[in-house]
């Protein structure tokens, strides 16, 4: 295990609710309510967690585009949630974003070169000469045809498309990359041809991913480390190994009972282990959220795998971890 | 939702009064008072310089403001200059002129308007949308005046259908008289501005009914079984007024304001030609009522219209 | 590998640009041409602009509106004049070149004020967001309760000297909400694309992601509303000459001509007055308008494909 | 171009006869409905009392009841012949007026002598705040103190035979010899029906239903509805002292001045007035008879020579005025061409006035005077003289420095802008820069309020004015007249004026000369130059008959119309 | 149950064309499919393929004027091509109920969604009002919506994205039709609820007997649900077989492919596979020879058939060319025959 490279810290963003007569904030929409985690230089750390659990927050949030209300983002020991830190570490040039949809994170307007150039630009002082053959290098890097610098987004497949995507985000060298659910867009097939080249490239300069992701089975395939996030709060973090294998909290379990399996032989039997599993999450509530229906502070049942629970349930978790194990 | 009502309506305070301070500026910035070129041979330059000082024209104006904004929380929005009348009472009774005429204008206006929007959307593309759309761009780009003119001049004069001035015929007696003669003066100013005002309203139905269309709803009501009429009138139609319902508030009290140009031609006694009056003659009292009340009628207009939206169309909620 | 990139380069470089960009110029003279309605406009409106803006090179302003009474209110072809002649004597067709062109200059100017204050304030209004566009709002929105005709003409009586730069100042002093408004909404939506928080995550400042990225991405839609604006804004002082409000006729105007109309006498017996006016206004607000729509056409076009 | 000054050279006046005054007489039947045009732009305000309205919208809407007390003859004169009595006694300072038995107001009360008294309470009261009293009526024994409040009745009002006689006898504090012509505002001409009135305060009564609503009158017509603003509908009053009126009814309703042309021609009134500027296009209307009359009205070029000292409250004037010069003046004004205009653009309908006195005065009127033909040359000449040179297109003061002259203009009839431009040409070929202020015609207000006030924007300025039936200049020209806003005072002009009203004047002979010296001398000195007046025609359906525009017909016309047999 | 009903549809050589610039190009080329009772039908393949196509072809909702539609539906011999609209309308619905992808857009959002399922029931029964209330009320519970009376009076805007698929389930089976067509049912929704509808289809099914198709472009749900597959390619159905076979024995190299870029091996170390190319755009499809060959350049051509037709290599397993003999992944050596 690598050294952490970033560090979140009871991260929390709120948005204001305004009603009543006066349109007072009234209440707030607790999209990140205390999120502890942190990521190791170049692994893949998989975020996952069912629509508006807080994943696209989190980690627009860690990539400095996100208000934070507070809480700590921890790079290289600076709290970045300040602008000006952000500014200057140069924060975003070691810390880079792949976004979900790939049409509307380029600018229409732009060639492709001037969307790729763009954080080189900002970040770097090359001349234009460099500056192109840098383009081109990272066009050949994702597999690009090199006369694709002149041409526009809309010239693109979807998947090409992601692939500049992967270009733009690697173009300063980063560190970190949050990919957003990078491929729940694409189909299956272009959606393996981008997720073979974020592993390469991964491999190739050493960064590391916060890889989003509401599809287990992606998330699996990428990551070692993942967490996953329910109403704001993580529910259950760990290794691949342990979530996948032995999940303890039951938004976990429910999470993994849904995915569908290509075993048709088994069908039957994971359909009722998915409505047993549905059954307990909808009877046992009180077990697994407090009173006001949020999410336990994480506890540690293994090495490397933590989970939500009341502090006097750790050990029967732990038993039955080992339990499992057996 | 009654209490947004509440608050919006708390809201339009500090605006209007802005918006008084500022007309009331306004007026006393024009050029010339009532008396301005009182100059005949029956009168007096002394006795009309004592009449202004007794109508406090010569106070300074944040004093004359004061009296007129005093006078207003009694209701009172002072007495014309011109017509010797409490401005309210003048202004009610033009009010009430106006109010009909854009009723029935609107009405027009709808009955006029959603057909060929219906026709034109349904027909996209077609020579039904391509005579809608002449007619649209030349109702648009003809100034409304020379249509009035022209249709007063064919239909009023030539003609002699419809009477040519006035609200009311002075011959009309009985409640169902003066109620038919009313109706009579104001059935060709009301054509001839609906047939201008449809434009807008035309347009909207179009675009709304192209774009819904093509929505999903409408494909999953034709999944359902539902005839292509029912499709069309029920769940298309519906969804391509809002916008137009959006505007509903806005039209009327837009249309209370904005009749000048008809009102002018057809010497029909309604607000837009109180205004244009009072402005001739300097009749601030009134002026400074009247550009007040469109004020607020444009408020309740804004107001108006999104408590329609946010009746009609349940995703709104209005705050 | 340089080596190869650079050459590389330069095949690109003189490939055709098959690709243009699917905006700009090219789309929109493309959408023209492929639009016959609209092309017989487009054909119209530089017509027009060529015999206003061209023929009034060759009138001299003082000449045109200068008085000759013996020569008032010939009718059509009398005299010599083509289009006959006003009550001052004073030639139909010279002054409707010379008006027609006044009249674009005022719709010109005053879509371009409303165009670029609307522009400047929704784009600051929609970016920034938050307070700063709730400020900005208010403003908004009391502008746009007062009653903008009533108040025109007040102003209108009470400055000394009204010409057509006072009266394309007055327009546009409502004018502006509008417009404001309605790119504040186009920013809104284009606010919250990813392509902007690339931006921002690209190191990219405010300003620069507000007019370079930003702006650009809605160019569609300033020139639709340009084109559809000036179309509105040509004729927009004839209803300010109908109630008496309009230019001097030392400034002709096609609303100083089309305000001939006001008077029943003029509109039926002496039709030279205001109809080739009228007739021009309609002619511009038509073929503009049909250009437009062609626009909006392309714009949606693009609209579809993003 | 001056060919034309000669050939224009008969009177105006002459002309008036090109139309009659009157319908043709023809055997009237009785009953019918007429229907009268009211053209106006705005609607009539509809306060019928002659003391409080102001506007004169509301003295046509009135004109079928509200008679006046005296018929007059077609120059003005006061006579005995109508509803009242007139007897002037010099010496003793006093007029007597008497209504006449039988006159009754339209609710069959006889018109008493506290109807003739009341007027004055309303007029001179403060709380009716009306616009009608003046320093005329303020001459009467007793009004200054009743107006402020100082005395509970006017002292020089006297009914010798009580509230319920039919005698006022007026005491007047000075006599002036225009007491005898109708118009004069020393006194007033109209009754008020005190006893339908009395119980209205003062305050009230402007907005009151006996004014406003249901007024009554002791004319042919009574009023039977009143649309506000709109319309009102006349029937006969039965009680009406000269006999039974011949028509059922009259409808007088408001139309735009826009539609006057085409309301003549589609024949939906029985009598409209017509819009001059349009004869043309209503003049072979068929089915009308065109009665025409010249009002007592003209329309001036004047030049702003002074200011008004409203702490004196005088005019004062201003000897380095940029206009103080008789030959700039006069240049200006031969540089108008007039005549042309009005035969262009009025059809014949306006024509040059030559003096300011009108012509309908009779022999006060000096008709050796020429006024000012278009004399372009005489113009140079005159500028030539006075040292006005020329440098380059415009001509320069004599003290070398530049000259323009901002003339200062109402926006009105549809050729109106034309015209000035027109005279501005004018001006220019004789090379006087003159420039509109503010580079447009003002609307009435802006005009007036800069004209009143002494704006320095202004050098000159033309306006007109409607003339009182009295001819005294005193209150147009005289040195504290606030209505003089040339601001011209020389004594020579006071001393002519002062002479006008004197008691030596009350010799008519003698009246007339000082006149006729007067007209002379403000054409020399061209301060206020004359330039138009108009025939006011009128479209009469040609069945009626007993329409009339003489004046000496004006008291009894309704009683008169009726439709020919 | 009668065995001949058992067949519900019977689509044969359905050719679907959209006119594109003036000419049609077809965008399903000869399909033959058919539907049987209790049987759930998959369709899947890549977007593009011409899924959706084939939906609106049998439900008889596409434009008129920009579509030829050829060949034979024939729903209980009923030929629903070229069937007249009103005609049409009295299928549609009550014997054939449709399920859209997003459940947001394809709810009207001024109707109570109550209104919106009742109004199937207005159109194809006798119900008066209270009976057709009382129905949604049941259909509502039997798509397990909670708190129905409440339900039935709410906009679909109120209403979570699994609950607003619940109502146009309610809306598809409102009339216990013997075809139900999903067209993506689950693609908006997350897993959880993905689940969720999926099973409760299923159990729909089971209680109203009917034939369901179900297009998806997801393999994972279709291992789940289906009983038979037909995976399309480019317009045309390039395998069909039970759903066993095409997960265990799959043999058209599409298929074979489709099957190898999922993410779900345990061995994540290794690259996932990839399909070389793109599904070619309608325009621009190849309409002679096999018309996956561009996307496997490395199989030879002469392996494909010169115009690839269905095979049935087993009962009821139909393959179309016979290029599946020699086919091998790129990086595998190559294995000779089968
Ligand atoms: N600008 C905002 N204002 C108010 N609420 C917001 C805002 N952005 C997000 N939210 C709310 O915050 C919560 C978390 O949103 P977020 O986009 O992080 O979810 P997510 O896990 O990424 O979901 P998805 O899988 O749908 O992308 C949601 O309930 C969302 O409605
Ligand atoms: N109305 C239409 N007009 C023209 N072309 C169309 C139309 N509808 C679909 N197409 C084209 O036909 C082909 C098949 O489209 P279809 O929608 O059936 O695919 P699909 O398999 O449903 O894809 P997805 O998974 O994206 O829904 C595509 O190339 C598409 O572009
Ligand atoms: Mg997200
Ligand atoms: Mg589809």
């Amino acid at each position: 295990m690598g050294k952490e490279i970033i560090q979140i810290k009871d991260l929390k963003i709120h948005y204001p609710i305004r009603s009543g007569f006066w349109n007072r904030i009234t209440d707030y929409v607790r999209a990140v309510d205390g999120v502890n985690f942190s990521i190791n230089e170049g692994e893949t750390y998989g975020l996952i967690g069912e629509s508006g659990s807080g994943k696209s927050t989190t980690g627009k949030a860690i990539v400095g585009v996100e208000k934070v209300t507070s809480g700590q983002i921890l790079y290289k020991g600076v709290d970045i949630t300040k602008a000006s830190n952000r500014k200057r570490l140069n924060y975003n040039k070691d810390v880079q974003m792949i976004f979900q949809d790939s049409m509307s994170s380029m600018n229409p307007r732009k060639r492709i070169e001037d969307i790729i150039a763009e954080p080189i630009r900002n970040f770097e002082n090359l001349t234009t000469d460099q500056e192109r053959d840098r383009v081109q290098e990272l066009l050949d890097i994702v597999g690009m045809p090199s006369d694709a610098i002149y041409k526009f987004p809309h010239e693109f497949s979807g998947g090409q498309r992601q692939r500049i995507g992967v270009a733009r985000a690697v173009a300063t060298n980063p560190k970190l990359i949050v990919a957003d659910e990078p491929t729940s867009a694409l189909d299956l097939s272009v959606q393996a041809q981008v997720l073979n080249f974020m592993k390469h490239i991964q491999q190739q300069y050493n960064i590391a991913y916060l890889f989003i992701s509401h599809d287990l089975g992606v998330v699996k395939h990428m990551s070692e480390n993942l967490a996953i996030m329910h109403r704001g709060r993580l529910v259950e973090l760990g290794s691949r190994e342990e979530i996948y294998k032995h999940p303890i909290h039951i938004y976990t379990k429910r999470l993994l009972s849904a995915i569908p399996q290509v075993d048709v032989e088994n069908r039957d039997a994971h359909k009722l282990q998915r409505e047993k599993v549905e059954k307990e999450f909808e009877e046992n509530q009180s077990k697994w959220y407090d009173k006001d229906g949020r999410v336990f502070p994480l506890q540690e049942v293994a090495p490397n795998h933590f989970v939500a629970i009341p502090k006097d349930e750790v050990q029967d978790a732990i038993s039955e971890e080992e339990k499992e194990r057996d | 939702m009654w209490k947004t009502v509440l608050r919006r309506l708390l809201i339009m305070i500090p605006q209007l009064i802005i918006l008084s301070l500022l007309v009331f500026l306004l007026a006393k910035m024009m050029p010339g008072d009532p008396f301005t070129g009182s100059i005949n041979p029956n009168t007096d330059p002394k006795q009309i310089e004592a009449l202004k000082r007794a109508a406090g024209l010569f106070d300074p104006w944040y004093i004359q403001y004061g009296r007129w904004v005093g006078n207003l929380f009694h209701g009172d929005l002072g007495t014309s200059y011109i017509q010797h009348v409490a401005v309210t009472s003048l202004i009610a009774d033009r009010a009430a002129n106006t109010f009909w005429l854009s009723l029935l204008t609107t009405i027009l206006t709808y009955s006029i308007a959603i057909p060929l929007g219906i026709t034109a959307g349904r027909h996209q593309d077609e020579w039904q949308d391509t005579a809608v759309q002449i007619f649209n761009y030349i109702t648009f780009a003809i100034p409304g005046f020379v249509f009035y003119i022209l249709g007063i001049w064919l239909f009023g004069f030539t003609l002699g259908w419809f009477p040519i001035s006035g609200s009311v015929s002075a011959n009309a007696s009985g409640f169902f008289g003066v109620l038919g003669s009313r109706l009579y003066h104001m059935i060709l100013p009301a054509i001839l501005y609906a047939l201008i005002t449809t434009t807008g309203t035309v347009q909207y139905l179009r675009t709304g009914i192209v774009d819904n269309k093509v929505e999903d709803y409408v494909r999953t009501a034709r999944s359902k079984g539902v005839p292509e009429s029912v499709v069309f009138n029920k769940h298309i139609l519906r969804n391509s007024l809002l916008p137009i319902a959006a505007f509903l508030g806005n039209t009327i009290t837009g249309l209370l304001g904005g009749s000048m140009m008809i009102e002018m031609v057809f010497s029909y006694p309604g607000m837009g030609k109180l205004f244009l009056d009072s402005i001739a003659q300097r009749d601030y009292s009134t002026l400074t009522a009247l550009i007040l009340i469109f004020g607020i009628l444009t408020l309740i207009g804004n107001l108006l219209s999104d408590i329609i939206m946010s009746i009609i169309d349940p995703r709104i909620r209005i705050q | 590998m340089a080596d190869k990139t650079k050459k590389k380069q330069a095949n690109v470089k003189n490939e055709p640009k098959a690709s243009l960009p699917p905006s700009g110029f090219r789309i929109i003279m493309h959408e023209i041409v492929k639009d016959k309605v609209a092309l017989v406009a487009f054909g119209l409106i530089v017509l027009i602009l060529i015999l206003t803006f061209g023929g009034s090179l060759f009138l001299n302003k003082d000449q045109v509106t200068e008085i000759n009474i013996i020569d008032s209110y010939m009718g059509w072809g009398q005299g010599g004049h083509l289009l006959g002649t006003d009550d001052g004597g004073r030639d139909i067709f010279k002054l409707l070149l010379m008006g027609g062109r006044n009249s674009i200059m005022i719709g010109l100017s005053v879509t371009a004020i409303i165009e670029v204050t609307g522009l400047i304030v929704g784009l600051v209004s929609g970016y920034y967001g938050g307070i700063v566009d709730a400020i900005i709002m208010r403003i908004v929105d009391f502008i746009q309760i007062l009653p903008q005709m009533p108040i025109i003409i007040v102003l209108v009586t009470v400055i000394p000297h009204y010409n057509a730069v006072t009266l394309v100042l007055l327009i546009s002093m409502f004018g502006w909400t509008t417009t404001a408004r309605y790119f504040r909404s186009f920013i809104l939506s284009q606010r919250g694309r990813d392509y902007v928080l690339a931006s921002k995550t690209s190191g990219s400042s405010n300003l620069k992601i507000m007019f370079r990225e930003v702006l650009p991405n809605i160019t569609s839609m300033i020139i639709i509303d340009v084109v559809l604006m000036v179309a509105g804004n040509i004729g927009i002082e004839t209803a300010l000459s109908f109630l008496g409000y309009g230019l001097p006729i030392t400034t002709p105007s096609l609303g100083t001509l089309i305000g001939f109309a006001d008077d029943p006498v003029n509109v039926i017996n002496r039709p030279w007055l205001w109809l080739p006016a009228t007739i021009m206004l309609l002619i511009i607000s038509l073929s503009i308008n049909y250009v437009g729509r062609a626009l909006q056409r392309a714009g949606d076009a693009r609209q579809r494909e993003n | 171009q001056s060919s034309n000054t000669s050939k224009n050279d008969n009177s105006g006046a002459k002309e008036a006869s090109k139309f009659p005054a009157e319908t043709p007489k023809k055997a009237t039947k009785q009953g019918g409905t007429i229907n009268v045009a009211l053209e106006t732009d705005t609607p009539f305000t509809g306060i019928f009392e002659n003391g409080l309205s102001t506007d004169n919208y509301d003295s046509q809407v009135m004109q079928f009841g509200n008679e006046s007390l005296f018929d007059v003859t077609d120059s003005y004169k006061i006579t005995s012949n109508g509803p009242a009595t007139f007897k002037l006694d010099k010496n003793a300072k006093t007029i007597t007026i008497t209504i006449k038995k039988g006159v009754k107001w339209s609710d069959g009360k006889q018109v008493v002598a506290k109807d003739l008294e009341y007027p004055y309470e309303v007029v001179a009261n403060k709380a009716a705040k009306s616009q009608r009293y003046t320093g005329s009526l303020a001459n009467i024994v007793g009004m200054e103190e009743y107006h402020e409040g100082k005395a509970k009745t006017i002292s020089g009002l006297k009914l010798p035979d009580g509230e319920n006689g039919r005698t006022m006898v007026i005491h007047f504090k000075r006599m002036t010899p225009g007491m005898t012509q109708s118009g004069n505002g020393y006194f007033l001409e109209w009754a008020d029906p005190y006893h339908y009135m009395k119980d209205v305060p003062f305050s009230k009564l402007e907005g009151s239903d006996q004014v406003r609503k249901s007024p009554i009158f002791f004319g042919p017509y009574k009023v039977s509805k009143i649309v506000r603003g709109q319309s009102v509908t006349w029937v006969p009053n039965k009680y009406y002292w000269r006999g039974k009126p011949k028509l059922d009814k009259i409808v007088i309703s408001v139309i735009s001045t826009k539609s006057a042309t085409q309301a003549v021609k589609s024949h939906k009134f029985d009598i409209a007035d017509v819009v001059n500027s349009q004869w043309n296009q209503v003049k072979s209307t068929k089915g009308v008879d065109f009665v025409a009359n010249i009002p007592l009205s003209y329309s001036y070029l004047a030049f702003k020579v002074g200011k008004f000292d409203k702490n004196k409250h005088k005019n004062v004037m201003n000897p380095n005025a940029k206009m103080n010069n008789k030959a700039l003046r006069q240049a200006m004004a031969y540089a108008m061409n007039i005549d042309e205009v009005n035969s262009h653009y009025n059809h014949g309908l306006s024509f040059r006035v030559k003096t300011l006195i009108p012509q309908q005065f009779g022999d006060f009127y000096d008709s050796s005077l020429k006024g000012f033909p278009q004399n372009l040359k005489k113009a140079n000449e005159l500028l030539d003289k006075a040292g006005y040179k020329k440098k380059g297109t415009y001509r320069v003061q004599p003290n070398g420095k530049p000259l323009t002259i901002h003339l200062a203009a109402m926006s009105g009839g549809i050729n109106a802008e034309a015209i000035m431009q027109n005279y501005i040409q004018q001006w220019k070929k004789v090379g006087l820069n003159v420039k509109l202020t503010g580079d447009r015609l003002m609307e009435f207000n802006s005009f007036y309020d800069k004209v009143e006030n002494d704006d320095p924007s202004i050098d000159a300025y033309v306006a007109a004015w409607s003339l009182s039936s009295e001819p005294s200049q005193n209150d147009l020209y005289g040195e504290d007249a606030p209505f003089n806003m040339a601001r011209f005072v020389t004594p020579e002009n006071t001393k002519l004026i002062k002479d006008m009203d004197s008691e030596k004047s009350f010799d008519r002979a003698y009246r007339t000369e000082v006149f006729h010296k007067w007209q002379k001398y403000m054409n020399d000195q061209a301060f206020v130059v004359p330039m138009n007046n108009n025939y006011g025609i009128t479209a009469v359906n040609s069945k009626l008959t007993g329409y009339s525009t003489k004046p000496s017909k004006g008291n009894s016309v309704w009683f008169n119309v009726g439709f020919a047999k | 149950m009668e065995k001949q009903s058992d067949l519900l549809l019977d689509i044969q050589h359905l050719h679907t064309a959209y006119r594109l610039q003036g000419k049609f190009y077809d965008a399903a080329d000869d399909v033959n499919i058919t539907l049987k009772r209790d049987k759930i039908l998959a369709i899947v393949g890549e977007s593009g393929c011409g899924k959706s196509t084939i939906a609106s072809s049998i439900i008889g909702l596409y434009d008129h004027k920009n579509t030829k539609v050829t060949g034979d539906i024939l729903y209980n011999e009923l030929n629903l091509v070229g069937l007249n609209e009103s005609l049409f309308n009295k299928v549609r619905g009550d014997k054939i109920g449709m399920i859209f992808q997003d459940p947001l857009a394809s709810l009207n959002p001024l109707m109570r969604v109550g209104d919106q399922v009742a109004e199937t029931l207005y159109y194809h029964t006798n119900m008066d009002e209270a009976a057709r209330h009382a129905r949604v009320i049941e259909l509502f519970n039997q798509v397990g919506m909670p708190k129905p009376e409440e339900m039935y009076l709410m906009y679909p805007h109120e209403l979570s994205g699994g609950l607003r698929q619940r109502v146009v389930v309610a809306m598809a089976i409102a009339c216990k039709p013997e075809v139900i067509i999903a067209d993506e049912p689950t693609t908006a929704l997350d897993v959880t609820i993905q689940a969720q509808i999926l099973d409760l289809l299923e159990d729909i099914q089971k209680q109203i007997h009917s034939g369901i198709i179900l297009i998806t472009h997801d393999l994972g749900v279709v291992a789940e649900t289906a009983d038979e597959v037909a995976v399309m390619y480019a317009g045309q159905i390039v395998e069909r077989a039970d759903v066993k076979t095409i997960f265990e024995h799959p043999l058209h190299p599409y298929t074979r492919s489709l099957l190898n870029s999922m993410p779900q091996s345990d061995d994540d170390d290794e690259d996932l596979h990839v399909i070389h190319g793109t599904v070619p755009s309608l325009k621009n499809m190849p309409r002679t020879g096999d018309r996956f060959a561009a996307r496997i350049p490395w199989i030879p051509e002469s392996a494909h058939e010169a115009n690839p037709v269905i095979h049935e290599v087993e009962p009821g397993h139909f393959v179309r060319c016979t290029c599946w003999k020699t086919f091998h992944f790129e990086n595998e050596e190559a294995v000779s025959g089968e």
